[in-house]
C-alpha cells in the first residue's frame, strides 16, 4: 500500500494472472489511443487550411480493403481478450471441489459476519492462511451486497435467497481491504473491513485463540435440537422424516421420481420450503416452513452440521458436475 | 401506428418475460394456481373479444366502402362487446377479492406449499390482465370518439384513417388476450 | 393507408376459425398431455394471433415496411424472453471438466 | 409564403422566432423548432440541477470521512445526479433539441410527422421532470439510479415511487419522440432525398429512435412492477417472498444498456456532420458509418448481461454476453476510423465545433477502449462497481455525448438564433472543458483498478490524493460549462448577425433554408440532387 502504484497489492494466486491480462489490455488500448491521437493531430496539422482560397479537397469516398482491415485487426485483438478473460473467469468462479478451507460469511446491512468451521466468529474481519484454497459460502440477510477483496482481484454479488460461493488462494501475508461493492443503503461505504492473510503456523495459533461455544457443527447440532428437528429426523432410523446421515453429497430420490444431489442449495431449500422437493417415501406437509424463522447464520450452522454427518469421501469430487434443480428438470449441459 | 404497436408489444413483452421466468422456476405452483382461474369465464371472454375484433374488422370495411350506418352499428357492437368483456373481468376480479387472492397483506392461499409462489402468480395475473383491461378501457374511449365522428359525417371513402388505426389497436389488444388466456387460465388446468 | 376492400366472406371465415380454435384450446387443456399441454396451447395461440395479424390487421396486404416492423416487434420480444430465460435454465449448470485451467 | 404571416418589423424577414412573441405562441406551439427551444431551456435547467449535485458530491469526497454531508445525503446526491442526468438530460438532450430542430430541415420537411404529439412529448417530459424534482424537494431518493430490488422495493424508505413515476412518464416522452422521428424519416423526405443521401445525423437518429421505441416500454413496465411490488409486497423481486432480484436486473438492463446507445448515437451523428464540414471533404465510408449506427442499434440489445457478470448470472450466458459485447465495439471502432480518415487530405480549420469534435474523438476512443476492459469477464470481476466503471461511462457520456452536444450547439447556434457566438471565448471554454474533464475522470480509472468501490460516501485514506485531483478537475469542468452558458446567452441577445451559411457547410439546413428559418423551414419545396457532404461539387451518383 502507499505510493502511487497503479496496481493494488497482489496477495492471491489469481492477482498476478489478472494483472497480466490487465497489462495486455492496457498496452493494446494505449497503442490504439496513441494511434488515433497521433493521426488526428498529424492530419489536423498537415492538412490544415492555409489560406481561405485553398481549393476544395478531392473527396475520397471509401475503401473497402481499408474498412476490412480496421474491422478485422481490432476484432482479432478483441477475440484474444475474450478468450483469455473467459478462461480466467471460469477459473475465478469455479471453486476447487476438494481440500478447501470452508468459511461462511453472512452479509447484512451494514456488516459482514464471518463464521469458521471451528466455531470462531468475527465481524468485518477475515483471517486466512497462505497457500490454502479458501472457499467462502456467502449469504445475505437483506439486500444485495457484493463481497470484494481488491488484493485478491475478486468480487461476487451476494444476492439474498441464494448461497454464493467464492474462492481464492492467498499468497502474501498482510492486511488487505474488504469492501461491499454493491450499493446497499445508508452505511454502504462503511460495510467493509480487513482480510488478514497469515502464514499457516501463525494461522493455527490464531485459530486456537478464538473459539467459543463449540464448532459450527456443534452449534448447528444445538440448533437442530432447539428447533425440534431432532424429533423427526432421527439419526440412522426411519422416523417421520428421513435420517440425515450421509445425505450431503449423495443422490436423493424424490417422491415425483426425480433424483437430486443433496448440495448446499438443496439443503437450504429443504429447510426453508420443505415441500419443494420431498424425499420418496415420506409425506408432504410434515415439516413446517422455516422461511423467515431462521437467520442466514443459523442456516449455515445447520448445513455445516448436516455436512458433518456425511462421510467426507462421498462428497462430490472434481470432474463430476454437481447436479441441481435445473439439471434435473431434464435439461443437462 | 405499427411503430406504436411495436412499443406496446415490448410493454407486454416485459411482463411475458417475467411470467416465463417464474413459470420456469415454479411450474407446480403455477399449475396449482391456474386451477383457481375460471376457464368458463375466460373462455367466454375470449370468444367475446374475438367477436368484437370481428365486428371491428367489418367496421373498418364499412368505412372503406363508405357505409356510414353500417359503420356506426358495427362500432357500437364492438363497444358493447368490449364492455361485456370488462364486465366479466369485473366478476372475476370480485371473485378473487372474495377468495383473498389479491396480493398484499390480505393474501391467503389454501395450499401452504405454494403460498408464496402463488402470490407471485396472482401478482402477475393482476398486472397483466389489469394492464390489458386498461388498454380495453382506452380502446373503448377511442371507439366512442369514432362513433361520434362517424355520426358527424367526418369519414368518407377517401379518409377513414382513424377508424383503421383504432381498428389496429383493438386487434392488438385482442391478440394480447389470445396469449394471456392459455398462459394464465389453461396451463395445468387438466383434471 | 388505402387498402383494397376485403370480402366479408374472408372475415367470417377467419372469425369462425378463431372461435373453433378457442374451443379446441380449451378442450385440449382438459386432456393430460404433460409438457405438451403447454406446447399445444401456445401453438394454438400463435396460430390465432397470426390469423388476427394477417387478416384483421391486413398485414397480408401491407407494404414490406409494415411487415418488417411487425417482425421486428416479435423478434425483440423473443430476444428479451430467450436471453432472460436462458440465464435461469443454465444458471445452475456447472462447467464439466476443467478445460480452462 | 411570406404573405402568410404578418410582417413583424419593417424590413425584417419573418422567422420562426419573430413570428409571434406571446407566451401562448410558445407553450402551445406545434413548430418543431420552437419545441426544440423549449427542450433546450428545460434540459439546460436539468443539467444545471444534476451538475450541481455532482459538484456537491465531488466536494464531499475531498475528505475521506466526507467533508460536508452525512452518508444518507451523499447517497441521495449520487442517486439524483444519476436519475436527472440519465433520464432528463442525456436521453433527451441531442435528439429532443438538435434532432427536433434539424431532422425536418435536413430531410426537407416542414415539420415532424406529428407536430402535436411532439408538443405532447415535451409536456410529458416536463411532468416527469417535475415529479422527479418534487421527489428531490420532498427529501430525495437513495436507491441509486438503477433502482435495484430488493433494496428499492423493501428497504429504502425514500420517495422511490414518486421518482419511478417521473421516470415512467418521461419514458413515454422518449417513446413518442422516437416514434415521431421514425415516421418523419420514412414519410416526409423531400424529393430526391434518398436513403443513401440522408445526412448521417439523420441516420444516427433513426437508429436511436428504434432503440427508444423498442427499449423504453420494457423499463416502463419494469418500473410499474417495481412500484406495485413496493405497495403490495407480492414478492416478484423479493427473495424473502420467493421472487428473484436478478429478474429485475435483467428487465432493467434490457432497456438501460441500449439506453446508453440512445445517449451516444446522436452524438456520433453530430460528429459525422462536424468533421466533414471543417475538413471540407465528404465523409469517408458513408455507408459504413450509416450502417454501423444500425448495427449498434440491433446488437446493442444483445449485450445487457455484461452488467450482471458478478451477480450470479449463469456462467454460460455470461460468456455469450461477453462475446456480443466485443462485437458491439466493432461498429463504434469503424466510426472512429472513418472520421479520422475523413480528415486525411482535407482542408481543415479549427473553429470551436471542430475542437469539440477532436475532443469527442479522443475521449470517446478512451471511453470505448476501457469498455473492452469491462467486457473482458475476468477483468470485469475486479473492476465492476468500482470507480473504473464511473470513469468509463463518464468518458463516453460526458467526454463523448456532452462534447458532441456542445459542438452541435455551437455549430448550429447561428442557424437556431441567427447570431454568431464569440469565437475567442468559445475556444477558451472548449479548452477548459477538455482539461477539466480529463483531470476529473482520468484519476478515477486508477482509483478503480486500485479497488475503490463506487457509491461510497466515505473511503479509505490512501485514495485521497486521487480523489482530490478528481475534485479539483470537477471544479474546472464546472467553470468550463458556465462560460458557454454566459457567452451564448449574451450572443443570443447581442451577437453579430449570422449569414445564412457561416461555415460554408453542406446540407439542406444551411443551403436551402434561411437563417434563422421561417416557420415553414423553406421558402419553396427543396429538391435534392446531390449526395450528402458534396463539398467538392461532384456530379450526383444514383447509387454508390
Amino acid at each position: 500500500m502507499g505510493g502511487l502504484s497503479i496496481f493494488p497489492p497482489r496477495a492471491s494466486a489469481m492477482a498476478g494472472e489478472l494483472d497480466a491480462l490487465y497489462t495486455f489490455l492496457l498496452v493494446v488500448s494505449a497503442t490504439m489511443t496513441a494511434l488515433i491521437f497521433f493521426l488526428v493531430f498529424f492530419f489536423a496539422v498537415k492538412y490544415r487550411r492555409r489560406s481561405p482560397n485553398d481549393p476544395m479537397p478531392k473527396p475520397i469516398h471509401s475503401s473497402i480493403p481499408l474498412e476490412i482491415i480496421w474491422t478485422v485487426i481490432p476484432f482479432g485483438f478483441m477475440l484474444i481478450m475474450f478468450a483469455w478473460g473467459t478462461k480466467m473467469y471460469y477459473n475465478e468462479y469455479t471453486p476447487p471441489t476438494a481440500n478447501t478451507l470452508d468459511i461462511y460469511v453472512t452479509g447484512k446491512q451494514w456488516m459482514w459476519k464471518v463464521q469458521y468451521p471451528g466455531g470462531q466468529r468475527e465481524i468485518n474481519e477475515l483471517h486466512v492462511p497462505t497457500g490454502q484454497s479458501v472457499k467462502l459460502t456467502l449469504a445475505s440477510e437483506d439486500v444485495i451486497h457484493s463481497f470484494f477483496i481488491p488484493a485478491f482481484r475478486i468480487k461476487h454479488d451476494v444476492v439474498p435467497g441464494h448461497f454464493e460461493t467464492f474462492w481464492f488462494q492467498p499468497t502474501l501475508p498482510g492486511r488487505y481491504h474488504l469492501f461491499c461493492a454493491e450499493y446497499c443503503g445508508t452505511n454502504h461505504s462503511r460495510m467493509g473491513g480487513w482480510v488478514t492473510v497469515m502464514e499457516p503456523a501463525a494461522y493455527e495459533t490464531w485459530l486456537s485463540g478464538g473459539a467459543t461455544g463449540g464448532s459450527m457443527a456443534q452449534q448447528g447440532e444445538k440448533l437442530f435440537e432447539q428447533y425440534g428437528c431432532v424429533t423427526c429426523h432421527v439419526l440412522d432410523q426411519k422416523g417421520r422424516c428421513p435420517s440425515l446421515r450421509n445425505v450431503f453429497g449423495h443422490a436423493v430420490q424424490l417422491d415425483d421420481g426425480r433424483t437430486v444431489i443433496a448440495d448446499e442449495a438443496y439443503l437450504r431449500e429443504s429447510i426453508l420450503n420443505p415441500n419443494a422437493k420431498v424425499v420418496a417415501g415420506y409425506q408432504r406437509d410434515v415439516m413446517p416452513n422455516f422461511q423467515g424463522q431462521i437467520s442466514e447464520e443459523q442456516l449455515l450452522q445447520l448445513i455445516v452440521y448436516i455436512k458433518s454427518l456425511s462421510n467426507p469421501a462421498a462428497q462430490p469430487t472434481g470432474g463430476q458436475p454437481a447436479t441441481n434443480a435445473a439439471a434435473v428438470k431434464g435439461v443437462t449441459p | 401506428m405499427w411503430v406504436f404497436l411495436l412499443t406496446e408489444i415490448m410493454f407486454f413483452g416485459g411482463m411475458f418475460g417475467g411470467y416465463t421466468v417464474y413459470r420456469n422456476m415454479y411450474p407446480e405452483a403455477f399449475a396449482s394456481t391456474s386451477r383457481f382461474m375460471e376457464v368458463t369465464l375466460g373462455g367466454i371472454n375470449t370468444a367475446v373479444l374475438i367477436t368484437s375484433s370481428f365486428t371491428m374488422a367489418l367496421a373498418v370495411r364499412s368505412a372503406q366502402i363508405g357505409k356510414k350506418r353500417a359503420l356506426i352499428t358495427l362500432l357500437i357492437c364492438t363497444l358493447v362487446l368490449g364492455i361485456v368483456f370488462l364486465g366479466i373481468k369485473y366478476v372475476e376480479y370480485h371473485e378473487k377479492w372474495v377468495d383473498h387472492h389479491i396480493p398484499g397483506p390480505g393474501f391467503h392461499y389454501d395450499d401452504p406449499r405454494y403460498a408464496q409462489q402463488a402470490q407471485i402468480l396472482f401478482y402477475l395475473y393482476f398486472a397483466m390482465t389489469g394492464m390489458h383491461a386498461l388498454h380495453m378501457i382506452v380502446g373503448a374511449g377511442l371507439i366512442v370518439t369514432l362513433i361520434v365522428m362517424a355520426a358527424r359525417n367526418r369519414f368518407s371513402k377517401g379518409w377513414y384513417t382513424p377508424v383503421e388505426i383504432i381498428g389496429l389497436y383493438w386487434h392488438f389488444v385482442d391478440i394480447v388476450w389470445i396469449f394471456l388466456f392459455p398462459l394464465l387460465y389453461l396451463i395445468g388446468h387438466h383434471p | 393507408m388505402m387498402h383494397p376492400v376485403v370480402p366479408v366472406k374472408t372475415y367470417v371465415f377467419v372469425f369462425l376459425a378463431l372461435i373453433t380454435l378457442t374451443a379446441t384450446t380449451v378442450a385440449v387443456s382438459k386432456i393430460e398431455l404433460g409438457e405438451y399441454n403447454f406446447v399445444a396451447a401456445m401453438t394454438i395461440a400463435v396460430i390465432k394471433g397470426s390469423l388476427v395479424v394477417w387478416f384483421f390487421m391486413h398485414v397480408n396486404r401491407s407494404s414490406s415496411l409494415t411487415r418488417l416492423f411487425v417482425g421486428a416487434g416479435f423478434f425483440w420480444m423473443a430476444i428479451l424472453i430467450v436471453f432472460t430465460l436462458s440465464d435461469y435454465i443454465s444458471r445452475g449448470w456447472l462447467p464439466g471438466g476443467t478445460w480452462w485451467k | 409564403m411570406s404573405t402568410l404571416y404578418q410582417q413583424p418589423a419593417v424590413g425584417e424577414r419573418p422567422t420562426y422566432l419573430n413570428v409571434d412573441y406571446g407566451w401562448k405562441s410558445w407553450l402551445f406551439t406545434t413548430d418543431h423548432k420552437r419545441i426544440a427551444l423549449l427542450y433546450l431551456f428545460s434540459i439546460t435547467a436539468f443539467f444545471a440541477v444534476g451538475g450541481s449535485f455532482a459538484v456537491m458530491m465531488r466536494l464531499n469526497l475531498v475528505s475521506p470521512e466526507g467533508l460536508l454531508f452525512n452518508a444518507d445525503t451523499y447517497n441521495k446526491l449520487f442517486t439524483m445526479h444519476g436519475i436527472i442526468m440519465v433520464f432528463f438530460f442525456l436521453v433527451p438532450s441531442i435528439p429532443a433539441v438538435l434532432g427536433n430542430f434539424l431532422i425536418p430541415i435536413m430531410i426537407g420537411a416542414r415539420d415532424l410527422a406529428f407536430p402535436r404529439i411532439n408538443l405532447l412529448s415535451w409536456y410529458l417530459y416536463m411532468i416527469g421532470g417535475i415529479l422527479a424534482v418534487t421527489a428531490v424537494v420532498q427529501g430525495g431518493v437513495d436507491t441509486g439510479w438503477t433502482f435495484y430490488a430488493p433494496f428499492s422495493t423493501t428497504y429504502s424508505n425514500t420517495h422511490v415511487i414518486l421518482t419511478a413515476v417521473g421516470v415512467f412518464v418521461a419514458g413515454f416522452s422518449s417513446i413518442l419522440t422516437g416514434l415521431n422521428f421514425i415516421i418523419t424519416i420514412h414519410k416526409m423526405r423531400a424529393p430526391g432525398m434518398t436513403w443513401s443521401r440522408l445526412p448521417l445525423f439523420v441516420w444516427s437518429h433513426y437508429a436511436t429512435a428504434i432503440i427508444q421505441v423498442l427499449g423504453t416500454p420494457v423499463v416502463a413496465i419494469t418500473l410499474v412492477l417495481l412500484g406495485l411490488e413496493r405497495v403490495f409486497h407480492a414478492g416478484i423481486f423479493d427473495p424473502a417472498d420467493g421472487g428473484d432480484p436478478i429478474l429485475f436486473q435483467h428487465l432493467f438492463w434490457f432497456y438501460s444498456h441500449p439506453a446508453v446507445y440512445i445517449m451516444i448515437l446522436p452524438g456520433m451523428g453530430v460528429i459525422s456532420e462536424l468533421v466533414p464540414c471543417f475538413s471540407r471533404k465528404a465523409i469517408f465510408g458513408y455507408s459504413f458509418v450509416a450502417y454501423s449506427s444500425m448495427a449498434i442499434a440491433v446488437v446493442g440489445f444483445l449485450v445487457w448481461g455484461h452488467h450482471l457478470f458478478v451477480s450470479g448470472q449463469s456462467l454460460y450466458l455470461g460468456t455469450v454476453f461477453s462475446f456480443l459485447s466485443f462485437v458491439v465495439a466493432v461498429p463504434s471502432a469503424i466510426k472512429v476510423f472513418n472520421w479520422t480518415a475523413t480528415m486525411y487530405k482535407g482542408s481543415i480549420t479549427f473553429e470551436t465545433p471542430m475542437l469539440y469534435a477532436f475532443g469527442f474523438i479522443g475521449l470517446f476512443t478512451i471511453g470505448g477502449l476501457t469498455g473492452l476492459f469491462l467486457a473482458t469477464m475476468a477483468v470485469d470481476v475486479h473492476l465492476t462497481d468500482t470507480y473504473f466503471v464511473v470513469a468509463h461511462f463518464h468518458y463516453v457520456m460526458v467526454g463523448g455525448m456532452v462534447m458532441a452536444y456542445l459542438g452541435g450547439i455551437h455549430f448550429w447556434f447561428p442557424k437556431i438564433t441567427g447570431r454568431m457566438y464569440p469565437e475567442g471565448w468559445a475556444k477558451f471554454a472548449a479548452l477548459i472543458v477538455f482539461v477539466g474533464f480529463n483531470l476529473t475522470f482520468f484519476p478515477q480509472f486508477i482509483l478503480g483498478y486500485l479497488g475503490a468501490p463506487r457509491r461510497y460516501a466515505t473511503y479509505a485514506p490512501e485514495f485521497q490524493v486521487l480523489n482530490v485531483m478528481s475534485s479539483a478537475g470537477a471544479s474546472i469542468l464546472g467553470i468550463g460549462y458556465i462560460i458557454p452558458l454566459v457567452y451564448l446567452t449574451w450572443a443570443w441577445m447581442r451577437g453579430p448577425k449570422a449569414p445564412q451559411n457561416p461555415w460554408g457547410a453542406k446540407g439542406l439546413e444551411w443551403e436551402q433554408s434561411p437563417t434563422p428559418p421561417p416557420t415553414d423551414n423553406f421558402e419553396h419545396q427543396p429538391i435534392v440532387t446531390e449526395d450528402a457532404y458534396n463539398y467538392a461539387g461532384e456530379e450526383a451518383t444514383l447509387d454508390r
